[in-house]
């Protein structure tokens, strides 16, 4: 008897900004691109706005992976909050790393208002990776987990 | 608790497609706080608007989810919907199932599944929703323009035209800039001076503008709108209003050997002085430095033979204030120093000049009267090389710049040809890298230089300048081309120095809060598409200040500047945008982490005293965002490590209710 | 009198596992804390763990129930009781007094069934300190740590550990781990009680002035102005609280979980700025106040509320483990004149 | 040195220069000295100074320089790099301090001495490179390097970076070896690393110690403290909380953090906490060139700067192991 083994989809937080990626997101849709159901959006107005706690709480309530996308460098609707981002989002990863959490379920990319097609692109890229660790085991929050 | 209505849209078959609508809207209504959710063909039609007009009214709702295509599409509609129903505007969350969701997802169910925790996500979030009141503040219909050169006088002149009025502050004496030092324009070739002058009598007459020569600025505070700036007025130790520029002082002035800036220093000038013949204001300045009565208190000769009474030796640095609704910068440029430049013997030998020394050599009003003539000997120069990109596009950046400094080209085959032109028995020589002539006609007139009037273009750099014993310099260079080294014995060699912003910029930027690139360039709101706009609201750029450019492209930044600041002060009140940061004043730490962060220089800070929680009271140090420069980004929100700074519209708690709402 | 050599100690804990959870010592990187026993581990020899042992009745965070949350329906669901019995190996005789205390509060009226739950699945077995440190004072508050109490009480000599019962449980307990335990006379112990007092005797902290912390001088002591000096450099941590064995102060919260709510109750402080907050706000805004608290709870509040008894047991934890060195004993020193 | 210190404390309160005195009182027993504020020549003879006045005292200023008057502060070379980002941040005013920057040659950590098996300290005294420790046990002789602070062990800087006048020797930057054990878990693996920690931090009891210790952790409120952060809590009910709590508290003061080690000092569970911190500044040491917190009061700090050509996070990726 074969036992059915509910197959693992990952849920993954990604947090866009309001000026390039989330556009960039909406044009992935117009398009057509397609990508995962589990990647579901969180508008904020620049990657500057992340907040190391959220990425943190994410993955307490139950993602599995969190992806940050803003403006490419140079091209921040604020001039500068991107370069915040980045300085700020290396430095989380890298201590997320040191504690031996997986590399693979944290990522900032930059997409652009017409990359339509390179947010598809990452989001299915990203959600395979993640796929691939599984569960996430080592930041959860057991209190958080469906009974 | 919140009462919320969730309306989803079916977008026709755009999101009903493959999103079970009514099953959304049912699984929505069973959400806590939502006490009607519905569903529609298209919300944003009339017909749909008018629904959840209704619903607020009949359901008393204290907040709205729209189901709907991206926020980007159609926030605004709904926001201005809620708002003709009584409902705060920020009242308003979009979950995007159309874009986000329908769009990309084939699967009915997969779809469906997405679309309502899309939809709680919203609910979530809109639970900690506060109504937000745009503020309002008024604008002070004055502008400021720093730097009086042909940017400055061109939105200056703009700006008054549009029956604004404007104030120039120019640190010189007189206005005019490094256009009034130069002979003759690309590639039109007309006298600079006649086509400037008109423009700097014109501002000096026009009754909006108000020109304070010899002035810096001081200190500015407020915002856009509402500047208020210090000026000071520098001691010119003659006033103003009585000087009629006669010019009978400087000729009787006994001390007549000091430098003269205006031609770079290759003459000399008297102790008072006007720094050339169309000077606006045009009224003499004493030199204290060099001035035999400011240093020895022996002379007084100028106030002698002043028919106007105008010398005043006791004459102190005065300070204006005034308020401004916008300030344009246009501080202009400056050759860089060549000190480090040794190769190409600029200190060793007077022959060797840079292009702007050149300028005044073949300028009428120069030193050597027009003719070209050779500063070490004053004889005729046979041979001369022009030497292209001296310490421009350098890299490593251990000397000079990394950037273009894109008008040497053009100036460059200008001198050349003029040159060759004025005296045909002249053998001229060019260096490049490479010639960069994208311009209206320029590359037309480069060709002219080389097919017509014969100037030897070299692709390739000179390694060194010697000067040698018989008075000539020896030019060592390679020719890439040819791939040989060359050796030309030159009369004179003429250097295109790079340019760079003026010194003043930087103290300003700090003053204004506008940021800067590495090179000290004022940075634009956004490269492409603000670019007359600092990221500092209020703060506008015009000309070299911002990045190289030649006089055409100036002026037109110029005018464009000057369109944006009509644009603003044309206005009675601006309206903020109500989602900007704001401080807890009982968390805030005043570590001034914040105001690092904030590309707008919208924070503040000012000490304040509290009842702290042990019932004393202590000054305490805290930030204040001013609503009307802020914009909302949210830099400052992270980096604030006590969480004092947050956001409207987009708080800690409501991304974070998104979170939960998301991963459960 | 039972009696095992301390080199076949391993066949007593098997034995003793064998039909419970056996806790006890064990060293880590730094310090020692209790943990569960399991072959191979080794019972540290340390005075005394990090953390005391009331976590074993009192748990730093306790599940009191939990919420189911559907749409707007709620449910009430309440928790598994802990119903595992269990045996706490190796407690010192201040934290063996300090369940008496707890007892005091958690078993009144009305009595706390979390606690009691816990308490009778629980059997103490004591050992006699045998090097007792600098830091140890519980000779203050009338403990013996030669008579060191709990279900069984344990002494320890060059190579054998005797064992006595002193109460039912603990004979049961005994019983049960018969097989690997020999007889033993009942004076069997005393040398080793001899050495230890003679080493108790030359403690340095003796004879705390403890006259002056009576209810009669309750106000004295409140409105002493010693509070602000002592208090002074008090970082408002929570560690002397954590690894106190008689702190009891807790609060109860409630955890979002996504799809519930999870009640809780976890230790609090009186050292932390929030301690005590409710709706109106803070009854003691400062650390002053909220330090004072501390030591007039322990030294003056609770005696009075029970027979004299003081809240502290002298383990020397907070001693040892203030990061700024203040701590219980210098409030006595500093206090105990305050009614001259 | 004591002497020293307490006679100029003497003359600078008799002067009026200051009136109090930010220092160390001596405790109970060898080893157990309290900060303590001293406003007069009488209560210092309460004034303690040796192997064991280990706490940074630099923190006590935020509240101190917002009392009347002036204070003398005796500080330690790792304290005055606290003071100067204290400065840095507006938190305490250096006007008001007279920092009497004191030499120092590392301190003694009576927890290593502990964990030489002796118990029942009643003395301790310094003799030349060694202690000689007076116990309920008999006496025993100890050598002061054995018993040097873990911090001090790796000591980065013996340099006064600020002071009014300096009592003692002032030292020089180190080049320590305070990465090697960073680097050590670096070049683990991630399951390595994640069981380290995991053990580590799960002794964790939320005391806080690490955090209202720690010179850089100031806030009027901290976030951890404020039930309207939404991620306010006071005891790790799930081992989430203690890696969000640490992750967050290092997080706080990256680029800030001065690398004291009062954090690993004070923990009663002895945890490496400074590992943590201290992994943020070799990061930002090796990514965005280096800089050490407290070096000086004007400079911008690693997190509110930026390059244009910064590394981007993927960096983590390339040069992990595995």
């Amino acid at each position: 008897m074969q036992v059915e083994k509910k197959e693992f989809k990952p849920t993954i937080v990604a947090f866009c900004c309001n000026w390039c990626s989330y556009a960039g997101a909406d044009l992935s849709g117009t398009n057509r691109l397609n990508y995962p159901a589990n990647v579901k959006i969180i508008r904020v107005p620049c990657s500057c706005r992340v907040n190391p706690m959220f990425v943190l709480r994410a993955f307490q309530r139950g993602a599995d992976g969190v992806i940050i996308c803003g403006c490419h460098p140079g091209d921040c609707h604020y001039t500068t909050g991107n370069y915040y981002a980045r300085r700020r989002m290396t430095l989380l990863f890298s201590m997320l790393d040191f504690l031996g959490i997986e590399r693979d379920r944290t990522r900032l990319e930059w997409v652009s208002a017409a990359e339509g097609a390179k947010f598809a692109k990452t989001m299915n890229e990203f959600v395979e990776a993640v796929t691939k660790l599984g569960e996430n085991k080592r930041l959860e929050d057991l209190r958080c987990k469906k009974q | 608790m919140q009462r919320i209505g969730v309306f989803v849209c079916w977008c026709g078959s755009n999101i009903a497609g493959t999103v079970d609508v009514h099953k959304v809207a049912e699984a929505l209504k069973s959400e806590p706080g939502v006490v009607i959710a519905t569903q529609y063909q298209y919300m944003c039609s009339e017909a749909g608007q008018t629904l959840i007009k209704d619903a607020i009214r009949d359901h008393k709702l204290t907040g709205i989810v729209v189901c709907s295509c991206s926020p980007r599409m159609h926030e605004a509609t709904f926001r201005k919907t809620a708002a003709a129903a009584g409902l705060n505007p920020y009242m308003v969350e979009i979950a995007n199932i159309r874009e986000q969701c329908s769009w990309i997802h084939k699967d009915m169910e997969v779809g469906t599944e997405k679309a309502i925790i899309l939809g709680r996500a919203a609910i979530a979030k809109v639970h900690l929703n506060a109504p937000l009141v745009a503020g309002e503040s008024p604008v002070v219909k004055r502008a400021l323009v720093i730097g009086g050169g042909i940017a400055g006088i061109q939105t200056a002149l703009d700006i008054a035209d549009a029956g604004f009025p404007v104030d120039i502050v120019e640190t010189k004496p007189t206005i005019g800039g490094k256009m009034a030092q130069i002979d003759k324009t690309f590639p039109t070739l007309d006298c600079a001076a006649c086509i400037l002058t008109p423009k700097m009598v014109d501002a000096a007459q026009h009754d909006k503008i108000n020109i304070y020569a010899y002035s810096e600025v001081a200190e500015v505070k407020g915002f856009v709108g509402n500047f208020s700036v210090k000026i000071k007025q520098k001691a010119r130790m003659v006033d103003p209003v009585k000087c009629t520029g006669c010019g009978l002082c400087v000729e009787k002035c006994p001390m007549k050997k000091v430098p003269n800036e205006f031609n770079l220093g290759m003459d000399k000038r008297s102790a008072i002085y006007i720094p050339f013949a169309q000077a606006v204001p045009k009224v003499a300045t004493i030199d204290p430095t060099a001035c035999l009565k400011m240093k020895t208190g022996k002379c007084g000769l100028c106030a002698t033979v002043c028919e106007a009474g105008a010398i005043d030796y006791t004459q102190q640095d005065s300070f204006i204030e005034e308020k401004y609704g916008a300030i344009v910068v246009a501080t202009g440029y400056n050759p860089i120093n060549l000190d480090q430049f040794d190769e190409f013997a600029y200190n060793q030998s007077p022959d060797v000049v840079t292009s702007l020394e050149f300028e005044r050599l073949t300028n009428a009003a120069g030193p050597t009267a027009g003719t070209l003539l050779r500063p070490s000997d004053g004889k005729h120069p046979h041979t001369l090389v022009f030497v292209q990109c001296v310490g421009s596009r350098c890299d490593g950046a251990e000397k000079g710049k990394s950037y273009c400094s894109k008008i040497c080209c053009m100036y460059t085959a200008k001198h050349a040809m003029l040159c060759r032109e004025k005296y045909p028995d002249t053998e001229v020589y060019v260096f490049y890298i490479d010639v960069r002539t994208p311009g209206k006609n320029f590359d037309e007139f480069y060709r002219r230089a080389v097919e017509e009037y014969g100037v030897k273009y070299i692709k390739g750099m000179v390694g060194k300048v010697a000067p040698q014993a018989d008075g000539s310099l020896l030019v060592q260079a390679s020719d890439l081309i040819e791939g040989e080294q060359l050796k030309i014995k030159a009369d004179m060699v003429v250097l295109a120095a790079a340019i760079e912003p003026d010194q003043s910029a930087r103290p300003l930027a700090t003053m204004l809060t506008a940021s800067m690139d590495t090179n000290d360039f004022f940075t634009e709101a956004h490269p492409k598409l603000r670019p007359v706009e600092s990221p500092t609201a209020g703060v506008f750029l015009s000309g070299c200040c911002q990045g190289p450019k030649d006089i055409p492209e100036t002026v037109s930044q110029a005018s464009g500047a000057a369109a944006k600041v009509i644009g603003l002060l044309v206005k009675d009140s601006l309206t903020c945008n109500p989602c900007v940061a704001h401080s807890d004043e009982l968390m805030c730490n005043g570590c001034s982490a914040c105001e690092k962060v904030c590309p707008y220089g919208a924070i503040t800070y000012q000490d304040k005293e509290f009842r702290m929680p042990d019932r004393t009271t202590a000054i305490r140090r805290v930030a204040s965002v001013n609503p009307a420069v802020c914009q909302g980004c949210g830099a400052c929100t992270v980096a604030c490590p006590s969480g004092a700074m947050d956001l409207n519209g987009f708080s800690n708690s409501q991304i974070m209710a998104e979170v939960d709402a998301i991963c459960k | 009198m039972k009696q095992i050599k301390l080199d076949s100690i391993q066949s007593l804990f098997k034995a003793l596992s064998a039909t419970r959870t056996l806790y006890l010592p064990v060293d880590t990187p730094a310090g020692a804390d209790f943990k569960k026993y399991e072959d191979g581990v080794l019972w540290s020899g340390a005075l005394n763990t990090n953390r005391s042992a009331k976590d074993f009745f009192f748990p730093q965070t306790e599940n009191m129930m939990d919420f189911k949350v559907e749409g707007k329906t709620i449910e009430i669901i309440e928790p598994i009781r802990p119903d595992e019995d269990f045996v706490v190996f190796g407690v010192r005789a201040c934290d063996a007094r300090s369940f008496e205390l707890l007892d005091k509060v958690f078993l009144c009226d009305p009595v706390d069934t979390y606690y009691k739950n816990r308490r009778e699945h629980g059997v103490i077995v004591t050992v006699c300190c045998n090097k007792p440190a600098e830091t140890c004072f519980c000779t203050n508050f009338g403990i013996d740590p030669t008579a060191p109490g709990g279900d069984v009480a344990c002494w320890q000599d060059a190579d054998t550990l005797y064992l006595q019962a002193n109460t039912e449980a603990g004979e049961a307990l005994l019983q049960s781990a018969a097989d690997v335990l020999a007889e033993a006379d009942d004076s069997a112990a005393d040398g080793v009680k001899e050495t230890v007092k003679a080493i108790m005797a030359k403690l340095p902290i003796q004879n705390l002035d403890l006259s002056a912390f009576t209810e009669d001088n309750l106000l004295n002591l409140f409105g002493s102005e010693q509070w602000k000096k002592l208090s002074e450099a008090c970082l408002g941590c929570g560690t002397c609280t954590f690894v106190c064995p008689t702190c009891q102060c807790y609060d109860i919260k409630d955890f979002d979980t996504g799809h519930g709510i999870q009640r809780f109750r976890c230790w609090d402080s009186c050292m932390y700025s929030e301690f005590t907050r409710c709706a109106h706000g803070n009854p003691r805004l400062s650390q002053v106040e909220r330090f004072r608290q501390r030591f007039m709870h322990k030294l003056v509040y609770f005696p009075a509320n029970n027979n004299g008894d003081f809240s502290c047991v002298g383990c020397g934890r907070c001693l040892a483990k203030c990061p700024i060195s203040m701590n219980i004993v210098k409030v006595i020193k500093a206090l105990g004149g305050a009614n001259e | 040195m004591q002497e020293a210190m307490m006679r100029r404390a003497k003359e600078l309160l008799a002067d009026g220069t200051v009136n109090r005195v930010l220092g160390w009182q001596k405790g109970e027993f060898a080893y157990d000295h309290t900060p303590a504020v001293f406003d007069s020549a009488d209560q210092l003879e309460q004034f303690v100074y040796d192997d064991f006045t280990a706490a940074n005292l630099s923190k006590y200023l935020v509240k101190e320089t917002k009392q009347e008057g002036k204070i003398l502060a005796f500080l330690k070379p790792c304290d005055t790099y606290s003071l100067n980002q204290l400065t840095k941040e507006h938190r305490v005013n250096r006007d008001k301090v007279y920092v009497v920057g004191i030499g120092c040659e590392g301190k003694a950590d009576v927890e290593k001495i502990k964990a030489l098996g002796i118990d029942g300290i009643l003395g301790i005294k310094a003799e030349g490179d060694n202690f000689v420790v007076e116990t309920l046990y008999g006496n025993q002789t100890v050598a002061k390097t054995d018993v040097l602070a873990e911090r001090c062990v790796v000591c980065k800087s013996r340099k006064l970076m600020t002071y009014d006048e300096i009592l003692g020797e002032d030292g020089e930057v180190i080049n320590s070896n305070r990465f090697d054990m960073v680097e050590k878990l670096e070049n683990m693996t991630a399951d390595e690393r994640f069981a380290f920690w995991q053990n580590e931090l799960s002794r964790c009891i939320r005391c806080n110690a690490c955090r209202n210790v720690c010179p850089a952790c100031t806030c009027e409120k901290c976030v951890f403290d404020n039930v309207n952060s939404g991620i306010a809590n006071t005891a790790a009910a799930d081992s989430f909380e203690e890696k969000m709590f640490h992750v967050i508290r290092a997080f706080h003061v990256a680029g800030r953090c001065t690398d004291c080690g009062e954090c690993s000092r004070v923990c009663p569970q002895g945890i490496p906490l400074h590992l943590l911190n201290r992994k943020f500044i070799k990061d930002i040491n090796e990514l965005y060139g280096e800089y050490q917190a407290g070096e000086d009061t004007d400079s911008k700090g690693p997190l509110t700067n930026f390059t244009y050509d910064d590394c981007e996070p993927s960096i983590v990726h390339e040069r992990g192991v595995e």
